[in-house]
Order: C-alpha cells, then structure tokens, then sequence
C-alpha cells in the first residue's frame, strides 16, 4: 500500500468509526430512554434496587450481609438481655 | 567430561543474549510496577513473569515446536525440511538458510507438505513450549479475552448510566483517542518512522480504548504480532490514569465547571437492570455483528448479575472462571514478550502512541462534556467526561477526585460510574467497526 | 462512500432473515421462561441467550469455518473447493451449488482431501465461530455432560434411597416413559408425520429421563442435529413437572392411597453411603459397560461426597467446576439453536412428543409403586411413585405437595427421594442401553 | 430402513431397555440390600450419619452450621449470663 | 433374541479378562488406603477410581481409538489399515496380525498416511475414550503437573527456608535417593531382572523426590509407559512416609543427638519473601533452563502468594483451580492403570525401588544434618535432615514427632520446614537435569 | 545398549545429576543469604510478616479471623455488659 492510500485508508477508517460509534450509542440512548419511560409507566416502582459499586462481588456482599447479622443479633441479645434485668 | 561441558553449554548463562538479558530487565521492570507500585497487578504481575520465562534461553518455552527447530537449526533436520519444502540451502550462514526456509515455509498451501514438515520436526524432538500452548489455545482463539468480559459483565453496574443515558455520548466522544490514534500510526508510518499495516495502526489504536481485554482480543486479530507490546501499554497506561488524566482535565476546564454539582441518581429498578444488556446485545445483532463476540459475552455477564436467578453462575463469573482465566491469560500474553518481538523500534511507536491515544481519549471526553452541558438544562460536570475512555473504575475516581480539589462537598463518583461503562461498550464498538474494516 | 454501503450491507439488520427473527423470538421466550418464570434457569439462561447469539446474522458464531464459507458462498473460494473435489459447479443458483459441494464433501474418505479444503477455506479466511468451538471441544466429546454428572453426584445423597432399596424399582418403572416415547416416535414416522431414524427416536425418548445432561449426552452421539430442540425440551419439561404431574398423578390415585403415611426411613451408616457408588460401578462395569461414562463420573462424585477425605475435591465439584462447565455447557447447547436446525417440524414433534414422555414416566411410575403396594407389607404411598422420573428434587417436592393436600401430616419428601436419584440412575442406564444398541 | 422394519426396530429397543432397566436395578436392589444387612450386622452403628438433602452442597452445610454456632454460642454466653446474676 | 445376546456378548461380566479382574481389585485396595487409612486422598482417590473405569471391560474408556479398533479387531477395518500401511496380515491369529500391524505403523513416517489410517478407524466408529482424552490434555503435554505445582508455590511458605538458608543443603543431600535408585534400576537391568531404559531408570527415580507433580511430570516425559505405575507408588509412598523414615532416622541417631535444640527462627521480610521466588526463577534461567517449566510454576504461584497484590488469583490458585486440575489428573493418571500396563513385571520393580529411594534420600538427610553439625557452630538436629526429600509437610510433621520422643519440649516443625520445602526445589532441579541429559 | 555401557551411563547421570542440585542449591544458598543481607541492612525491618504454616489457604486463614472475631466480639459484649451491671 503506498502512504498517501495508506494514510486515506486511515483517516476513512477514522471517519467510518467515529461515526459508527456515534450512531451506535445515540441509538443505545434513544432505547435505553424508551424502556426506561415504558417501564416507569407501567410497572410499580416496588422493587428498585440500590444502586450498586461495581466491582462489588456478590460474595463480598454475602460475608458483609453476614457479618452485619452477627452483629445485629449480638447487639439484639444483649440489648433484650438488659431490658430483662 | 563432555556431559559437563554439555550441561554447561545447555545452560542459560551460556546462551543468554543482549536482548534476553534486556527484555528480563524490562519483565523486572514489569514486576517492579505491579508489585510495588499496584499497576493493574492482576495481569502484569502474570505477564511479566511470563515475559521472564518467555526470555530463559534455550528453554523455548514460548516459541512452537517449528520455532525451536529454527532457532537450534540442527544441520541434518533442516535438510530434510528444506528437502521437504524443495528449497536448496544454498545461503553460508545458518541465517541465510533460515531465511530460505521460512520463506518457502509462508509459500506453502498444500496442507500435505505442511504435515510432513510437522511431522520431520516432531520427529526430530522439538515440541511446543508451554506457553505457546496457551497463547495458541487462549488467546488466539480469542476465548480468553471474551471469558473476561463475560466476568467483567457480571462485575458491572449499568444502574447509574441508565439513571443518566445520556453518559453515553461520553462513552463514545472518548474513543476519538481509538481512531486518531490511527491516523497518527499511519502518519508516522508515511513518515518512513516505523512500518505500521493498517491492521497495526487499528490494533494500537485500540489502547486508547482503556481495555485490557478489548486491546488483546482486536490485536490477536488484526496484529498478532504486537500483541504483546499492545497488551503491555494497555495495562501499564491504565494504571497510569490518574497521573496522565489530571493535567489534561485541569487545563481544559474552568474553576467553576470543575464545580458544577450534579443533580442526584434517579433510582433505577431491577427490570431496567435486566432489559438493558439485553437491548445492547439486540442493536449490536442488528447493526454490528463484528462486535456480538465481545459484548455478547459482556451482556450476557450482566444479565447472569442482575437476573438475579442464576447467581452461582454470577459469582462463579466473577470469581473462580475470571482467575483462572487471568491467570492463564497473563501468562500466554507474557509469552509475546519474546525477545525479537518486542525489541523492536515498533515497540517505541506503540508506546508513544499508546499515551498519545489516553490523552485524546481523556480530552474528547471532557470537551464533549463540556458541549452537552451548554447545550442541556441538566447540569453535566465535565470532568466525568474523562471517565468515557473506561478504566473502570479507575477514570471514575480520577474524576471524583479531581472534582473534590473544585469543591470538597461534590461527590462525582457515581456521576462519572456513567461514561465509565459506557467506554467499555464504546471501545468494543470500535473494535467491531475495525474488525468488520480490517477482519 | 462505499464503506459505508459496505457498513450496511454486513449489518445485522440487513441480513436478517425472518427465520432468524423469529428464532430470537423464542430465545427471548426462553430468558422470559428462565428469568420470570425461574424455569431451570442456571441452563435456560445461558442457553437462551447463547441461541440469540447463534442467530445473529452474518456473525456466524454457532457456524464451522466450513459452515461460514458455505453461507457466504464466494465465487472464488467455492470454485477453488469445487476442483479439490472433483466436481463441477454446474447448477444455476448458489443454492443447487452448495448442495453439489456439501454432497461431494460426505462422500470424501480422503483425508488429504479434507485437509486441502480445510487449508483453502482457512485460507480464505473463514474460522470457526467461538460459539461453534465450545460445542465441539466440550459437548460433542461429551465432556462438559460427564463433568455436571460428576458434580450431580457430588451433590446427590444417596441416603433415603439405602434406608429403602425397594425404591429403586419405582425409577425403573419410571424410565417406560423413554421407551414409549422412542416407539411413538418411530410410530410418527411410520404415519408419515415426521422422519425420525431410531437413532433419533432413542435420543427424543431420553427427554422422559428428565435429566439434563443424560439427554445432551445421548443426542450428542444419537441426532447431534437434533440436540437444542431435545436438550431445550428436557429442560423446559423439567420445569413444568409441577404442573404436569399433578392431574396424572390424581387420576391415577385414589384419595386414600394419597394419604398412605409411610414408615420413618432408618438412619445409613457412612460406611453404607461410601460402598453404594462403588457397587453402582460394579454393576456397570459388569453389565453395562456402555453407561460407564456417565454412571461412572456420578458415582465418582457421589463418593467424593461421601468418602469424607477429600473435601475440597468434592466442594469444588459442587461448586466452581459445575458452575463453569454449566456456562460453557449452556452456551454450547444454545449454539444449536441456529435457526435452519431448529424452526423444522421435528422440533415440533420432539416437543409433542417429549410431554408424553414425561406423562407416561409418572403414570409408570405411579402404576408401579400401587402394585408394589399391593405385593409388599410395607406401606407405599403411590405417589413417591412419580419422583420415580427424576428431574430432582423438583418431583420429589411435587410427590411431597400432592400428598399433604391428601394428608396435610404426611411428609413424603424423604420418602420420595429415594426414587427421585434412583431415577438418575435409572435413565443412565437407558442410556447405555440405547447407546450400545445404537452407537 | 422400512417402516414395519423401523417400528419392530423400535419395538425390540423398548423390550431390550425396559427389561435391561428392570434386570439392572434389580440386581442393585439385591446388591444394596446385601450389603446393608451384612454392614448392620458386622460393623458397630456408632458412625450412622443424619440423612441430608440433597442438593445442599458442602460449604453452604459449612456456612449454615457455623452461623447455629454463632447462635448457640450467643445464646449459651447469655444464658450463663443470667444465671450468674 | 439375538439382540439378548448381544447385550450379554457386550457386557463386562462376559469379557471381563483375569488380568482386569486384579487390576480392579488392585484399584479398589487404591480407595481402601485413600479412605479408610488416608493415604493421599486427593490424588489416590480419583486415581483408583479411574483405574477401576480404566479396566471396564469393552468400554475402552482410557484407550485411544486405534488402541480400540485394535482390541476389537474387525477383520474388514483391520484389512483396510492393512492395505493402506502396505502390509499382509499372514499370521493365523489376530493377535498376530496385530503384531504385524502395530510394526508397521511404527514405521510410518508420513503424516498422510497416518492420517488415512486415523480416518479409517473413525469411519468405522472408534473414538478416544474419554479418559484418554483427559490424559493425552492434560498429562501427556504436562499442563496439568504445571498447574498443580502453581498451586503449589501459593500454598507455600518460604519463610523458615529464609530464616535458615542452610538447610537448603539438607534438601540437596536428600536428593541422592533420586540418583541411587536410577543406578538400582540400571543395576536390575544389568542384572537380567527386568528391562529398564536409561529414561525410565531416570523416571522411577524421581519417586525417591516425594513429590507426586514432578515424578508425574517427569514420566510423562521420559517413560510415559510406566507413568501409571510411578504415581501410584510415588503417592503411596508419600503417604507411607510416617512409618518409612522414623526407623532409619532413629537408627542413624543417638538420642542426643534427636534432642538437639535449634535456635529459635528469625522473623522474616516480606520483601525477602518476594525476591526469593525471583532469585530462584533467576538462577533456574541461568543454570537449567530444563527446570524452568517446573519451577517457573512454582515461583509464580509462591510470588503471587507472598506479593500481596494479587490476592484473588493466589486464592484461586490454592484452591479452585488446583481442586479442578487435581480432579482431572487423577483421573487421567489412573487412565494408567490399564491391565496390561501396570500388571508386569516392571511395576514390581517400580515399587521395590521407589521405596529404597524414599529410604535412601531420608538416609542421605540425616546424614548430611550430621555433617553439618559438626561443621557449624550453629546447632542442627539431625532429625530435620529427614525433611529433605520433600512430601511436604508430612516429612517436617514426622521429623517433630520424632523429635519429640526425645526431647518433650523440641519443637522442630518450623526448622523442618526449610529442608521440606528445600526438598521441593531439590527435585525439580534433579528432574532437570535428567530431562536434559534424556529429553 | 549394552549392560556395562548403561550402567556408566546411569553412573555419569548421577554424578552429574548430585554434582548439579549441590552446585545449584550451593547458588542458591549463596544468593539467599546476600540477599537477606542486603535487605537487613538497607531497608527498616517495620515490615516483618509472621512466618505462616504452608498449605493454610489464604481463605482458611480468613475464615479462622472471621470465627476469631466473632468470639471476641461476643466476649467483648458480655464482658461490657458484666462491667455495667
Ligand atoms: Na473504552
Ligand atoms: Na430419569
Ligand atoms: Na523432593
């Protein structure tokens, strides 16, 4: 391939990506908005979830669940215990 | 005894070369950042050892069982290869002959020929070093890469860009760095500085897209033959984010933008968690096939996290499956650390245009930031706009932190969470455009 | 510009064929099944999804190298095949030319041949598809069934089952359902409904096992063509036990055999749980060595389990090795969800005649445990009976429901599990039977 | 292959199978029903072991006994607690 | 019915041979040490077990599919890979024709028609039993030993070896069990007892380095025809180690001297800790390239344990990954104990020696202990030289027990634990040096 | 090969075979040592990490702390609360 193909080649493929990419994620958005409206109209907000750190493995989050039990029910045994006396 | 003298000219010490000596300083190098300066450990801290192994000379044990044959160049095998192949050793050194040989090697297609010649150098001992057999299983075949993005999936949370979809365009003004990062290899190409196909210009490009596996599954592709100085600038730049982002983001953006405060995260429900990778997965099937590989395995992770019914799959993704396959992959991309491969003046292009690529990346990000937010009521911070390149969630604190300097009270965390993963599908999205281009 | 139209053209939506779309239909049907429905999820899921994958256009992922060449259909390439192979291209439509080639290709013995074809094809620049790999590597070999049936095992307990052995005729009784079934198949091809061979018949029978991967490792090596639909049905059917069973089992029973209360099940010694999987093996080895396979890798985790010295062998079957091999598994079976495989009228008739299967298993079953209510002294609720089809432990639960709507006293869960595993065992033995007489 | 051909084809496959299930586990009854009696008989019922569920995999058995220690072990402190006062 | 027959002329019972009939029973001895005496259960168990479905008759399930056609010999198949290696099968008896056969496919050098034989067998429905398969992946090209041996290196710890540098001579000296025994074997040889080549000489002297990877590793390379029996008796003799050292210990010991108390460890730094594992790759690369495979893994996986970047592979690598490898290599080691490979006169050999090697390298522990005491003002229990052969921590544990007896208050475990691990890298450096001498 | 030529060869592979793991381990003495020392004496000792059993999994340890913890954590409360009565 000679240079000046090469570098036209280059700047085609830029302009091609870019682009594409473009489009790609202004789609994604316009969907990404129209399920979010549908779903909000016709669904109850019951079950939102928090909204998460990613990276957060959800066995990490199990041990932490679990370690926060503990704590909670040594807590509630001592506090129990106390109103007793 | 001529055993002695056998073991000693078998020996490392013996056969070790400049460049071997050289390129296990630079896995030192390698291992020095990761361990002590924490640089993305979890892949260089494989690789560079593996760089290590794939330098202890005579072992051999990145290099397939055709490449040991070559590089011993026993007299007799050789001949008969060449006698295979119907090519005369005619050259006077051993390199001439090599040269003679891989050159008739590449002509061949009749697969017959090929199996013979397998067969001469099995026959004559040589088989393939470890770490070949993982890279040519792992990598080439792209199935590392794609099990880590199926992990990666299943680690992300889409909750706040789709509390604030609009991140997207964050997400895909960042990947500029991608593509002007081609043009300049090119550039530099038509400047006679290096020699870059245009498969290479795109591979290099793709270190600008801030992801590890992104940059190896498009270099296996398209240039494997850099994969290892790609994979290595990728991951080394990544780690170097918060000290090439900040500058950049300081002199683009006032005081007062540095300040903006941004209106809280709607809550976002467990339904639209579950319809978006599902969504993406559907426009990537209709608009961009090239791409369904990697952000399949992507969505699909996410959909196994927030679906909330598989969740031993979900943990085993995120947990077992992508160690393991760190693992394995560090070490089969350490493997290109050969040498020959990596001593080379393309090295110093890629990385000069890997860090060239960050810091386009991190100012598109941030000037297409600061247009939306001329353009839109709700107020947008420009500084998440550097998150767009990924590095997730490395870009995310940067901006978080940079934000803090401006106002101690604006937490931009969850805020840049937002261009931060939609980087990630951006970058995947240009590596299936120039797969598509280029494949 | 050019590029773009070529953009376009090598779009999804483009290429979409309505085959296609209406595939991703049913795999949306299937996530809704797996994810709202909790329809056996940890394979649904990934199966579905893989099956979206599958068809998505022009990305060829479930596709052979082969198989991608023969869709593109390149003038150059095919001609280049067509003089490999001695044949001329003589039809008007790309279509009449690729059944010419694809008729030359199966009557091809040389290997050579194959070869040379591979190495154009390759040449050409067509790969398998990543989706397409992981069928071969691990569901055509038959590895990634025999790797669940290790971690099944590891997580069956044997234990009711040992305190009353007698059970085990119950998962005898149960596997008629397999049986009829091949015979109603043979019989749709006789009417001329559908055209099944027997060895097709044997693999759609097996669904009335209701055990995963039983039906994925029979019709991998009986109808491989045939294996989404059967693996999809087994494992939606499995599903629908509580809803299947139920009415066949009332039909069946009266109010008063419902009510029957069992006898407390013994305590087994450890030393009764460690020598059972060895005897299981025994016998197989013995009289069945076609089902040594399966039965094999099930025993060898149940006594993993059992044995108590090899703990973390035996957590790791249960755990990271079943959940990573169930991913790969599930993506696997879903890559035969293409859609030229599956929207036929046999997948039809599989479906038709997988729930007949499962409804002449529980009647079996059910019929088999009132006579040996009749025969013994002991007491059998006829309804432990049903769980005599496997699908564990969701029969088991099903058996125990029914019974306490008869009694609301009566726990048969316990008592239902003793045929629920006895039924694993039963239909592995189908298996070998079928495999041998067939393989 | 015929249909009637087909059809005894499959005919015999159901006789052969069936039967052969029947034979097989039959014999695993005997085979399992022996060797319970003769382990009963000679070997001392010290290590009988609680018949579990299945499906309950080891390390979730782990978590769940190590969480009743937790709470035997709270309960059991307080309780000496309390007697002690 | 003809069917009937064939069931039973396919059945086990009816083909079972003498020779499987004991290697069953040799197997089910296997799982009696592995349970109920805890012999190395994590690798007998999966071992035996294997075994035992290596020796179902007419299953063929650790035989490779021309190993299959072989055995079965079907006189039209056979006379086709007769006709094609240009051979006429003129014995009277297949056994004969076999011979023949077996002779001239040894001779071919031509992949093409090695290829035409292989397709020939394939169309007559012969495949690799899958335990052949898991053999041929994991153990013939030395994967899974390597990736065992990573686990390995996360498991250890090599701060008692820092503390006390000296006893790496310890796990040198025990190294000469390894190098007596190759003479032993050659001596039987010479002897006319049995018939061992140099390269298995070398292979069954690397039971005598208590280390079951690198003795299976090493017979993979260098006598993968005894690698069945080598492991066997490598395992077992580790787990024998508690009855096999303490009479040759006390035997070359006084009583004061078996009281002798060490000064206490010094604490070692983390930083010494990281470096080690690279001084050692280090030395390797330079010294023996042959050993890099080996220790490679092992560095890795100890520097992934002490760098404290990379907790999450180092877990993995300590626990799922090395729990799934294990499973495989047992099963594919067992694969191994195939009747008519194990059951000669060889393993008798094999086991004989294997427990003079274990004899000899604890022998050669003690002793050397003893000369260093002399020569060091530092003091050294001889017991701790013991320790050197390896079978981490069982040898260290023996050597405090023993220890003990003398004196009640001597704590030698952690002083033990610097020759056992020393040990380790002692014979992996002996496997070395005979991979290049035989490789 | 004949009997006395392998019985030299098994002879050399020995000599060969103990001359080398004694050179190597001799290396590897040397090296350990200097190095200990060069870190001893350059850098502070702050950082001295306990000499841990080998084959305790990073994971075991965690789950022993974790157990640790909670007894601590129990006793800690029933020794408040002794203290406050
Ligand atoms: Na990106
Ligand atoms: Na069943
Ligand atoms: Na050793």
């Amino acid at each position: 391939m000679q240079d000046t193909e090469l570098l036209r080649e280059g700047f085609n493929l830029m302009l091609l990506g870019m682009g594409f990419v473009f489009v790609f994620l202004t789609l994604l958005v316009i969907a990404t908005t129209l399920m979010s409206l549908i779903i909000q109209r016709f669904f109850k907000p019951a079950e939102t979830a928090a909204t998460n750190l990613p990276g957060k493995s959800g066995s990490a989050a199990t041990a932490d669940g679990q370690q926060a039990n503990i704590v909670a029910a040594i807590t509630a045994a001592i506090q129990q215990h106390r109103k007793r006396r | 005894m001529e055993k002695v003298l056998m073991l000693w000219e078998n020996s490392g010490l013996y056969n070790l070369s400049v460049l071997q000596l050289i390129m296990i300083v630079v896995c030192l190098g390698l291992l020095y950042l990761a361990i002590a300066k924490k640089f993305e450990p979890l892949l260089l801290l494989p690789i560079g050892f593996a760089g290590i192994l794939a330098n202890v000379p005579e072992a051999g044990l990145a290099l397939s069982a055709m490449e040991q044959a070559m590089y011993h160049f026993d007299a007799n095998t050789m001949q008969a290869v060449a006698n295979e192949l119907g090519v005369a050793l005619t050259a006077t050194s051993d390199a001439g002959n090599k040269a003679i040989l891989l050159d008739a090697l590449k002509g061949v297609d009749d697969p017959a020929v090929r199996a013979k010649v397998s067969s001469l150098i099995s026959a004559a001992g040589y088989s393939d070093g470890f770490l070949y057999t993982f890279y040519s299983l792992l990598v080439a075949t792209g199935i590392a890469p794609l099990m880590i993005f199926l992990g990666v999936g299943a680690m992300t949370d889409f909750g706040p860009l789709l509390a604030n979809p609009r991140t997207l365009f964050l997400g895909a003004a960042a990947q500029f760095g991608i593509f002007a990062t081609v043009l300049g290899a090119v550039g530099l190409t038509a400047l006679g500085v290096v020699d870059f196909s245009l498969g290479q210009a795109a591979a290099i490009g793709i270190i600008g897209g801030a992801d590890g596996p992104t940059a190896i599954y498009v270099s296996s592709m398209l240039a494997p033959e850099l994969l290892g100085a790609i994979a290595v600038a990728a991951y080394a730049y990544m780690a170097l984010v918060p000290i090439v982002q900040p500058p950049i983001m300081r002199a683009l953006t006032s005081e007062k933008e540095r300040a903006i405060v941004m209106t809280q995260l709607r809550p976002v429900s467990k339904r639209e968690k579950i319809i978006f990778p599902l969504a993406v997965l559907g426009l990537v099937a209709l608009f961009l096939p090239a791409a369904s590989p990697l952000l399949g395995m992507f969505c699909l992770g996410n959909l196994m996290r927030e679906c909330g019914v598989v969740e031993r799959l979900s943990d085993t993704a995120q947990n077992a499956l992508i160690n393991i396959v760190t693992i394995f992959l560090g070490l089969a991309v350490g493997s290109r650390l050969i040498a020959d491969l990596f001593l080379t003046v393309e090295t110093l292009g890629i990385m000069a245009l890997g860090i060239v690529a960050f810091a386009i990346g991190t100012a598109s990000g941030v000037i297409m930031a600061k247009i939306m937010n001329r353009l839109s009521k709700m107020p947008i911070n420009p500084l998440i706009g550097a998150a767009g390149v990924s590095a997730v969630p490395m870009a995310a604190r940067v901006a978080n932190k940079v934000g803090l300097e401006a106002n101690p009270q604006n937490f931009l965390l969850m805020h840049a969470m937002g261009p931060n993963v939609a980087g990630v599908i951006g970058s995947a999205v240009a590596a299936g455009v120039m797969i598509m281009y280029l494949g």
